[in-house]
């Protein structure tokens, strides 16, 4: 088990923190929410983070990706935590490509990988129904109608769902699950754009009798299950290297903080409580690191707990990155409370993340079941 | 009958007749509620009215003495005064920091003079104050403050600069604590002015927080000259005034009693949160009734003529900590619809709003921290706490 | 609802300090425990309770009791719990009053609740049969025979079962549940004295074929839910009040070694890490003791939610008094590790008094049901 | 065949041929512990054999040099001697705090004489040692012990008192901190002494703790002399010494890898936890992994030739604090049987015995409030820490 990095992946992290800090700081976040961007992300920078290679980090080769695995994805996405990058990385360049790349057909992958590489082509996971992410309980319908199906249902959370060409949508077929690809402009296809706490986008989809057609479906009739578990896998553990990112970041802020802001005559780092709730957090943070790592580590080598490890991830940075930035508000004191401090930015940005595809209690529960109490 | 009966059928009577209907309907939202002052723009007529008819009476403030424009009521007539105002479920006429935090301290620390021109104008809304303390380097350490105040002969010339200063930017006037005198420690040379806030110099900015617009501003002075009949009670020695004022802000502020249980928030909505969430409201809910019933104690033993002392101290901590707690597991169970931020349905992402909003509750009137520092020191009397 | 003392309280309050700090100290527990007593506590202690009327601080007057109360009943426990105090207090002058006050027939109040009350009888509740307290889940049978019954069954953790000369048993009879006043000499009855970590007892007791006659009943046969409500709500409440006293009392000898010990060239009370946490344990005990007198004046008042308010004073203080014995440990220093100092005894009676009648995962789970989700 | 591969053969059949079968079983409680010394009885003749075997090849101190009766092995060789030990579950032949802490010491400061003194009979296990560090006021803070070594020409004159001596009632010599000079800073004036516990005026008492006995004692010294020549390093100097040894200590004390999870034991003993314990359990889970991964993580980067440094405090802290987390919930399941104190049932109160003794993980070696100002100082370099 590689919990350490090698030569290509400090590589790429070099590069990937000297990109995000100079092309896409906290500042643009604040520019692009500030002048109530269109679709909320820049193009130009989804267009660099083409040029190098970023969004095909989990592409084949053969499909002109650079494929360097879940390791390599994770230092992209913890960097872009880390400034709070606004961008579809998560949706289109993980979340579609891992579904397209174990279950897509030759065709699709064709079609459908290299377009997204270049950063052409945007693509929206479509999965929740109600308030909390619940895979296990999808209501929205494809019924066989001609030589395809009609779609009838609803989506809510569908990250970039606003500016995606095309939607991933899992629904029910008679007893299984399936996935259809479908094209953002079909007819019966209703998108509201939700403009969310982080002033990051998602949409609330609805489906009314949308046609599809049977090469439409992602694989086959029935491969909703093997899907889900492959993406959800996959977004799950990119969302807690994002969320180590951005409390990692967050708690550097803090602790400069602590040692610059003088209160009573003092440097309020000198004040011992203080001291020693930063020294907890950064306990829980090299735990959080370690628990990042083996989550990408055993989806790199496809270890058959990798969906248990992910799991117990994504429960531990939620509750790690959730006290980073909650301590980080308090420890700045009135400062903290304000828009001008970027302290804000990163409280939403990790209670968005941390809600997103199973909150920790969410994965505590599941942990709990699969050790069987 | 006795005389407080007698007086409890008039004031009945009074305010059936001219308490205007509209004011007996709840608050929709915090427009509704009326500042007075300059500037002020009525929301109906029923509000002015309503105003103009409690001023006059003195019941905007109806214990201070008459000649002040208050009520001159006796504890006891006082509290009669807002059952019966509770029963028909009467607006409050007038928010005012001038009747809440000037006027108590003029009233202790005020000359004759100073009552007799602040105080009635106070009354009558007329004037609308706001409370300059805190400076950007002068936060839980308020004494540093910095603010500077030159004695010119006739006048001081006030320059610095003020933060989180509530609704600096509505406001008519000001009550600021300044440095007259950085020779000494640090609580002395502080001194209590009050001056116009359209005093050439006087300039305001409103802060922007996590969770949206506040009331909060920034106010900058720059050479602002503050009559020398403008400072109330000692040079120098304004710190006890700004302590007496600080601790009766901290006894409003520790009000955190009357929530809805999430356990009805859970009802209401629908919701079923999953064990391990249900297990934290649990332990939650728990630990938000023991602290009602701390505060129904405090309340009684505030009654039977206990100070709270620094048991204030207490309950601020407490019940903000617990506050925020609530907040996060109110986001928790609302999970994707909490977590908009614009839109009709999400009332402009009140939820969220809100839950940012509650992180500044451990901060405002005393951190936390600072608020275990004092139960570490007045109550367990803890070495050099 | 009276959250603060009357007069009458008061005095007794008073005069519970006095007697237990004078006659039954911590120091009478270590006695007993390093003389490897035969009975875990002192009877002469026992009869000076009776003398002082606390064995019958809830007995009627019209039995000889001095019928103060359950505020006045809790004031009494507290200060055994500040003290350590061994005795049958919560088996004899609690629960078994509570049963038989509330529901046995007038034969069995005359015979039983003056004896108790003279410190003579003693008498044990039989509720639990296996690790956790589970009253829902008796199966322990009385089953018809000739004119009475037979008891079958086992039960575990009987408070003071080791030295009570009646058992009251809860068994099932048929659908319902009744309970039995067991003589401790019956034939069938198998006592075996267990010690626990607190240095007190109680007994494992099995029945087998146990005969007993109707009278032996108490009430009525299908009383036993009724009885199990009354003295459930009143065990809890003094078990509460025993902890307010204990965790109060270890919290005073921790501020007292704050104020006193050096290191470092300071007092250690000096550290702001520990004074943070000791303040806010402080709050912790002030919602402790909200909680308690809460319980009690519910059960005064009998109030229709007395149970619940009760079951939430239950798991709050098991949850405080257990954070305070912890923090006494630790802020102790190597110190509070020695059987030398009287922490450890704190922390062991505050274990067991935490787990009897119900723990507070027990009571969470109770009341998070009784609010309906 | 490489040297390596050859030293593993020959190695693997000289363990084949010479360990006792009986040393080839899992220690049934810490009696089977061979700790050697003047007063040690060999619980059988195959543990005296095993011991005698392994020192007469300088086993019981592989990569110590011969000449000090070490066997001289390379790191590589040393660790295939483990693994073949390992790899018919041998027992380590000799447990010593001669071996783990003062031999390392006496290695890096000690002078030729006294190793060639004092460390072959620590191999042959033919002296028990103990580290008299603590006193009663010098605790977490070492530095300010008292204990005093008055220079007596010849000899050094030693008066005072130390705690938390482990096995200092079976033990036959100590090595010992004292203060040699009081006129200077603390951690100044501080000497390391080597001296015979059997020597007139030492006196020892165990110490009982709460979870009932160990190995902890009192010890006093009352005029005790101690010749010059059992100084180690220079005089006055000797906090050095004690540094060493301490983070030594550490590093071995931050091992809480291994344990089994509590699913298995839920598992194991077909517990139901209810929904909140089940909820704290599963809390609890996923941070015990998270710390095992990080535990894995530190070691690899170990392996990288990264050092620990004060991350060995992060360990310490979070694994002792965890560990105390675990006997809580371990309670919690067991209920009622868990409680029990004196019965063959509970193997005496094992479980109980053992939740006691692991209040005591974040005290010994370290408090968590010195592993955190630890981590404040040299990783989060926050000031005055």
């Amino acid at each position: 088990m590689a919990l350490l990095l090698n030569e290509d992946e400090k590589m790429l992290q070099e590069s990937a923190q000297g990109f995000f800090a100079e092309k896409a700081p906290v500042s643009q976040l604040r520019t692009l929410r500030d002048n109530n961007d269109e679709i909320g992300f820049s193009k130009s920078l989804w267009k660099e983070m083409a040029e190098m290679g970023f969004t095909s980090v989990l592409i084949p080769e053969e499909y002109s990706g650079v494929d360097m695995g879940f390791m390599a994805a994770g230092l992209i996405s913890e960097e872009m935590g880390r400034n709070l990058t606004a961008s579809p990385f998560l949706s289109s360049a993980v979340l579609a490509v891992e579904a397209l790349k174990a279950h897509g057909n030759t065709e699709q992958k064709s079609k459908h990988l290299p377009s997204i590489g270049a950063g052409k082509t945007l693509f929206a996971l479509a999965i929740d129904e109600s308030n909390k992410h619940n895979p296990a309980e999808i209501s929205l319908t494809a019924t066989p109608s001609g030589n395809g199906f009609k779609l009838n249902g609803y989506k809510t959370m569908v990250v970039d769902g606003h500016v995606a060409n095309h939607i991933m949508v899992i629904a029910k077929t008679d007893e299984s699950m399936s996935v259809f690809i479908v094209p953002n402009e079909t007819k019966g296809v209703e998108i509201e754009r939700t403009i969310m706490a982080d002033s990051r986008n998602a949409a609330r989809i609805s489906f009314d009798d949308v046609e599809v057609t049977g090469e439409q479906i992602l694989g086959n009739v029935g491969d909703g299950d093997k899907i889900l578990d492959t993406v959800l896998n996959a977004g799950r553990a990119i969302l807690a290297a994002e969320m180590l990112g951005a409390s990692s970041q967050v708690f550097e802020h803090t602790n400069t903080y602590l040692r610059e802001r003088k209160q009573f005559g003092k440097i309020i780092g000198e004040f011992q409580a203080l001291q020693h709730r930063a020294s907890h957090l950064y306990c829980e943070l090299e735990l959080a690191r370690s628990a990042v790592f083996s989550a990408l580590t055993a989806l790199d080598d496809g270890a058959d707990n990798a969906g248990a490890i992910v799991g117990m991830a994504k429960a531990k940075l939620g509750s790690v990155a959730k006290l980073a930035a909650l301590e980080a508000v308090q420890l700045h004191g009135g400062m903290g409370m304000t828009d001008e401090l970027d302290i804000g930015l990163y409280l939403k940005r990790i209670r968005v993340a941390q809600e997103l595809l199973g909150d920790s209690d969410f994965h505590l529960e599941q942990s709990a079941r699969h050790k069987g109490y | 009958m006795s005389e407080l009966e007698k007086f409890r059928e008039t004031t009945k009577a009074w305010l059936a007749k001219n308490c205007p209907p509209e004011m007996r309907k709840p608050m929709r939202s915090e427009k509704d509620a009326c500042w007075g002052g300059r500037n002020w723009v009525f929301q109906s007529a029923d509000q002015k009215l309503w105003l103009e008819r409690m001023a006059a009476k003195g019941w905007t403030a109806p214990s201070w003495p008459q000649k002040y424009g208050g009520g001159g009521l006796s504890r006891s007539e006082a509290k009669i005064l807002q059952q019966e105002m509770n029963a028909i479920a009467a607006r409050n006429p007038l928010h005012s920091f001038g009747i809440w935090m000037l006027g108590p301290a003029l009233l202790e620390f005020g000359n004759e003079e100073q009552r007799l021109r602040y105080l009635p104008e106070i009354c009558r809304g007329e004037i609308r104050w706001c409370q300059g303390y805190s400076e950007p380097n002068a936060g839980s350490d308020l004494a540093s403050l910095a603010t500077k105040a030159e004695d010119k002969g006739d006048h001081y010339l006030v320059n610095g600069q003020k933060v989180w200063t509530s609704y600096a930017d509505q406001s008519d006037w000001i009550f600021c604590l300044v440095r007259t005198d950085n020779t000494g420690k640090k609580h002395y040379g502080i001194s209590f002015l009050l001056f116009d806030m359209a005093s050439k110099g006087v300039s305001t900015k409103p802060i922007l927080l996590i969770s949206g617009r506040s009331p909060f501003c920034e106010t900058f002075f720059e050479d602002v000259k503050v009559p020398k009949e403008n400072l109330v009670g000692e040079r120098d020695k304004g710190w006890s005034i700004a302590k007496y004022l600080l601790t009766h802000e901290r006894e409003m502020i520790g009000d955190y009693g009357a929530v809805k249980p999430l356990s009805e928030i859970i009802a209401d909505n629908g919701y079923t949160p999953n064990p391990i969430l249900r297990a934290k409201i649990a332990e939650f809910e728990i630990d938000a009734w023991a602290f009602a019933q701390t505060m129904s104690r405090m309340l009684m033993e505030a009654k039977a003529g206990v100070s709270l002392g620094a048991k204030s101290s207490m309950l601020k901590y407490y019940g903000t900590e617990l506050n925020k707690r609530r907040y996060e597991l109110m986001m928790d169970l609302a999970g994707h619809d909490g977590l908009e931020w614009e839109s009709e349905r999400s009332n402009d992402g009140h939820l969220a709003r809100s839950w940012l909003r509650t992180k500044g509750n451990t901060i405002e009137g005393g951190t936390s921290e600072i608020q275990l520092n004092i139960i570490s020191k007045h109550i367990l009397q803890l070495p050099g706490a």
